[in-house]
């Protein structure tokens, strides 16, 4: 079999000191109680939180300094972004801008977006949303339909975008928007714009999710006019933009960790003596992370060395979020404890009970979000030379 | 005359377990139509036997009634109201209007009773009295100081409550008594069925409730599989999506049967009216169903969600109430953790020989 | 959703009076010590024990008296078949010609068929093989090539089979031939006929399987001549008889009950306190098993009623084969002994290494061998109204 | 170097591993010609320094190998002849020619050494020694009657066994030692790799032929999945046959993941030469790599079975040299189950705070 590119990948020294300096952000954070890490995760939406994460150096950290950035590897904001994650950190004001927008940006967007939205984005203070979906088109990007028509110097983009998460509380979203025909490959006509949320022609209808909570929304676009350079890359390469840089968006530790603080409620809840169910399962379920963290890094120094390695992110997702989906399942059968919802109160049992009630509403999303379960296993079968 | 029932049942959930209803329900809004419909209907006496006033259906049938609601997703106190009610009548205590529930639900909870002139003297901390305070009267268990159970009566508004709601939005409400007086004539000697708790009746009502959950989740399912294109087909035409919703009907077709022994053996007992040993017989079905049922409400509940994507998620589309439901129900009463638990000790106890006699007939 | 037909199946009394024959039995098989629970399971040929177990009635039960029957109902059949899977029997012998060769016999076949045939059946001395798959015919069962054409008072057959169990001690085969062309619906020109195997023109080829045990056989036919009266039904009816009767091979307890033997040496195994990861897992092996008894059940209650439930019997068989594939796997957690071909000791650890050994290598073909778990699904799914 | 040593590896077993050689391995003919290739190629004494007349390769290398002989499935105790001759090359001992093998390889079992005129007396019953009759040599761990543990190599042929074979049909073989008395130079104190035994030593070993015998079973489903039509069109092209090699691929990449990570580890503390406190921290890696690796082997297993159909079952399909090989390596040197449980012991006792150490670094 032509083997997966998972390969052992050490951490240079600046890594080891970005996680000395997120840990002591973090203890910070902690000591002042600006989140509960029971009921929070990374797609808990925190401008605060960022806005201090920017200032303590830990967002846009591959960035030029030239741009606000500190020029480290990709392998260091694996560490912090991991950190984050373990600490159940309130991150997702900042998520998507960190993990996706800035490196697109940096590589496809012009000199004057570069200049303007990067150095925000490092201090924590510029959000960004993703704008792919659409009503008609969920997992088949192909079928985008905003159009987006020339005009003096830009594009006029009509249509809609669903399931944005943040859009009515980010400042930007990167939209896929077709600009032409999609040809022979289903492929082709596709562009990637930058959106300014501030500006007109374009309106945010909520779309509340099942916990009640505002999260999602549709967006939709009335002759929103994109400037020439709030375009990424050339007209119709959106589609290449788009999947060379799923491995960005698909192989970090956000796809194994997002419910990392109920294992350790879990483990402080069974004690230092489990029985025997309760130590083997607390047993398996660290035997298939620890594995998971090594992928991960491997992959985030594939993206270092400039690689785009589709498969095995499609492989740190799928292994990766099948490991988050157990692990509520695993916590209920451990500890009898219902799960209920905001019990407020705050000894370890209601904290555990509270941890648990989120994810379990949480999980169903791991497996859909970033690319579904089986988008992943098509692009792993793909890469088994089976399709 | 079951069928009619159902049907009945059918068309007065349908008229009034309407979006609105539901939406309201999770912002704790009782739906006061609808369940003035069910008491008119005489669903909630239905294990109150004709002779004491009740509707007298098969226990088997009532079962069903609680299946049609659960499909229905209607967010009231049904099943606890028809065994409260049941059990209460049972005792010969006369069974007041409006709705019932009871407690304590976990086996870490405990009431007990002490003899005062007059009456009981109360006390406990229960937690997740299923619709609690929303409920007109609470069936409490308790052990008396000199070791019998009984079972007490108590209006609801008289009590401390604490407000608490499940996954699913539906009051699961913390009872603080701190010797609470309660006068003699509301407080009776347990029936067998409910001698050691309300845990096995509980496990029994919730399996067939998450029976039919799981019949409506799927609908949901097939529904959007058939409808929904991408990548230019109907959902239904991929293979992945066409085994997913495969495997999801085989758990459910199992849950139900499960469901089913329990219903089954439960009737032929005589219901709520089944003898000590009877009950003591009656343990493995209801560890079966609520075990089998539970652990098909997580898988399926998984399932239909991927089927579903990002639209299962919103407030909007009708799955999550369905889904929210399993996810409750399938901890509450004991987890599946916790029957299949029972079933094992009891297996093992009885050594490998003896397991077939159980299984066989 | 249109629900699935699992009614509740009271047994009638010639069932329970079937139970106690039966018990009867096999209590005497085990006290003469004839096989070995342990090792043994209803893929274990032994034709002594199937002529004693059809000379104790066991065989054919369902059959008119005329031709060697008891007229007894398929539950009656149900419960013989349930008690020999319980107890381990070896089966194998009379397995397919009990399940399903003497049914469609007794329905499509000639006269002459049913009175030579039927009665040895029901004595335990007539042994039957399957003749479907062929080399490039696996699941796919339109692509039979095997071709049957016209002779004078019959048809010559010329072809092979392959993974036909026991035909090299079996006395027949009913096997699926091409007699026309196959249409539109691929499904047209299919013919099922009785194949005698002591006759000319018919060789058969072992094949070993892994464990070293020879089971599965290729046969090759050259001009083997098919009387018309050994043609069951009509010339291209093969498909229909074979669908229409899939229900009596897929719904019964075989499909969930192959290890059986071995839940009951794991339970002695783990003794009368099993710790709480036993317990649980113990249990709920049991709360998947005691509702798929009933479900058999109630499928032979339709049989018995002349219905067809194609669904519910992939359903069975699907849900039932998941089953028995989890039971070693359980088994071999639960208790840390390792497999162990054929230790030859005999105390109550060397009995269960020598069961699970067994099983572990039996297991992975519950859900190929009639009917693989992926055109089950593909069946659930059609009864579904997916496809 | 490590390319040139797994290349000449490769070829070697491509010759010398034929379908014959398999075959009669079965059957318990010691493969001649691969042993002495083996040999000669130096792999055997991989883990033995230079300077002690080994090859020397660095311990992750040499796992490397064990790797590549697993792929093949070649029919020899490669692994434990390395770790034998590595262990008893540390403590001072003269490796001798021939196949190596050690023991006793779970808790359960223990040998005893009791000190005599001119060496010891050792006793004890071991089961499923791997190869045990046909190896050469076994170094035995044993613990004196004053507690201190000892390994001692004796040759198989004066020892007293009884043939057993695992599914794999691997010479699993039981020894029973009643009194056999070794000279003194035959014993030697144990080094810190193998103190409290070989379980560890085993997992780590057993861990990196599962990661071989993973890679040969998927490389054979997805041959077969090419080849093989069924319904008009190859197996490939089935979604469910796709997403069940795409499952199966992701417990392969998490299994080499967990293994590498042991191996790195390892190799990273000085292999067999790592001290006391190494080694105690060797438990968590190793355990993670056997849990992980013995995960995968079942389910990657069935999944190419179920790709495999019946053609996987014969004797004449090369598969299940790999797969029995899996089910037979799962639960040695402890199966899942037993590391998971280290796992969850060791987590548990520290603490939910303390695991993210040991997982980010």
């Amino acid at each position: 079999m032509q083997g997966f590119r998972f390969n052992p990948t050490a951490l240079p020294p600046e890594a080891e000191a970005a996680r000395t300096r997120v840990r002591r952000f973090l203890a910070g954070e902690l000591e002042a109680g600006t989140y509960a890490p029971h009921r929070s995760s990374w797609t808990t939406f925190d401008a605060g939180f960022s806005r201090r994460a920017g200032a303590a150096g830990l967002i846009g950290m591959t960035l030029p300094t030239r741009y606000g950035g500190q020029e480290q590897s990709d392998l260091a904001r694996f560490v912090v972004t991991a950190e984050l994650l373990a600490a159940g950190a309130p991150c997702f004001a900042h998520w998507v801008a960190d993990r996706q927008s800035a490196p697109q940006i940096l590589r496809h967007g012009s000199e004057r977006a570069r200049r303007e939205i990067l150095p925000p984005i490092a201090r924590g203070e510029c959000f960004f949303g993703i704008g792919m979906s659409e009503p008609d088109a969920g997992s088949d990007l192909a079928a985008v339909r905003t159009r987006a028509v020339r005009t003096d110097g830009g594009w006029l983009v009509t249509g809609s975008k669903i399931w944005t998460s943040n859009a009515h509380r980010v400042h930007y979203l990167i939209a896929l928007v077709r600009t032409g025909d999609a040809g022979e490959n289903r492929h082709g006509g596709l562009t990637q714009v930058i959106v300014d949320l501030s500006k007109p022609g374009v309106t945010v209808r909520p779309i509340l999710n099942m916990a009640g909570h505002h999260e999602f929304n549709e967006v939709f676009f009335s002759d929103y006019l994109v400037p020439d350079d709030m375009v990424l890359g050339a007209e119709g390469q959106g589609w290449e933009i788009v999947t060379s840089e799923l491995a960005f968006e698909r192989s970090g530790p956000d796809r194994f960790l997002s419910d990392y603080p109920l294992l350790v409620e879990l483990i402080d809840r069974v004690g230092p003596t489990p029985d025997a169910r309760q130590a083997v399962e607390i047993g398996r379920l660290i035997a298939h992370l620890a594995p998971l963290m090594r992928m991960s890094r491997s992959v985030a120094g594939l993206l270092h060395q400039g690689q785009s390695p589709e498969v095995e992110a499609a492989l740190v997702k799928d292994v990766g979020t099948a490991f988050e989906r157990e692990v509520p399942e695993v916590a209920r059968r451990l500890v009898p404890v219902e799960a209920e919802m905001d019990s407020g109160d705050d000894d370890a049992a209601d904290r555990f009970a509270d941890a648990l009630a989120h994810t379990v509403l949480d999980a169903p999303a791991y497996t859909l979000r970033g690319g579904t379960r089986e988008v992943m296993r098509g692009v792993i079968a793909r890469g088994l030379g089976l399709r | 005359m079951s069928a009619i029932v159902l049907e009945q049942a059918d068309r007065l959930f349908h008229e009034h377990v309407t979006p609105a209803v539901q939406a309201d329900a999770d912002r704790s809004v009782w739906p006061t139509d609808l369940w003035r419909a069910v008491e008119e209907a005489g669903l909630t006496l239905a294990l109150v036997p004709e002779h004491a006033g009740g509707f007298g259906l098969p226990p088997d049938d009532a079962l069903r009634v609680i299946r049609r609601s659960a499909w229905a997703a209607a967010p009231i106190p049904l099943a606890e109201t028809m065994v409260a009610a049941g059990l209460w009548s049972l005792t010969g205590g006369d069974v007041p209007e409006g709705s019932l529930t009871l407690g304590p639900v976990n086996q870490a909870d405990a009431i007990t009773a002490e003899r005062r002139a007059g009456g009981w003297r109360l006390d406990g901390r229960v937690r997740r009295i299923p619709w609690g305070s929303a409920a007109g009267n609470v069936l409490l268990h308790a052990v008396s100081t000199d070791g019998e159970p009984l079972v007490a009566l108590v209006p609801s508004d008289t009590l401390d409550w604490a407000s608490r709601r499940n996954l699913a939005d539906e009051p699961r409400d913390r009872l603080s008594l701190s010797g609470l007086d309660v006068r003699w004539d509301a407080v009776h000697p347990a029936p067998a069925a409910c001698r050691d708790g309300f845990l096995p009746l509980g496990a029994l009502i919730r399996s067939q409730q998450m029976v039919g959950a799981l019949e409506r989740a799927l609908d949901h399912a097939l529904l959007h599989a058939g409808e929904r294109r991408q990548f230019g087909r109907s959902l239904s035409k991929f293979q992945a999506v066409q085994h997913m919703l495969a495997e999801a009907a085989g758990h459910f077709a199992a849950a139900t049967a499960a469901a089913d022994l329990a219903a089954a053996e439960w009737s032929a007992a005589g219901g709520l009216e089944a003898g000590a040993e009877a009950v003591a017989e009656l343990a493995f079905p209801i560890a079966v169903a609520k075990a089998r049922t539970g652990e098909a409400a997580g898988i399926v509940a998984a399932i239909v969600h991927q089927v579903h994507g990002a639209m299962g998620f919103t407030q909007e589309h009708p799955l999550h109430y369905s889904t929210r439901r399993l996810w409750s129900w399938r901890d509450e009463f004991g987890g599946e953790s916790h029957w299949q638990a029972e079933i094992g000790r009891l297996v093992c106890s009885r050594g490998g020989a003896a397991l077939w006699e159980r299984l066989a007939t």
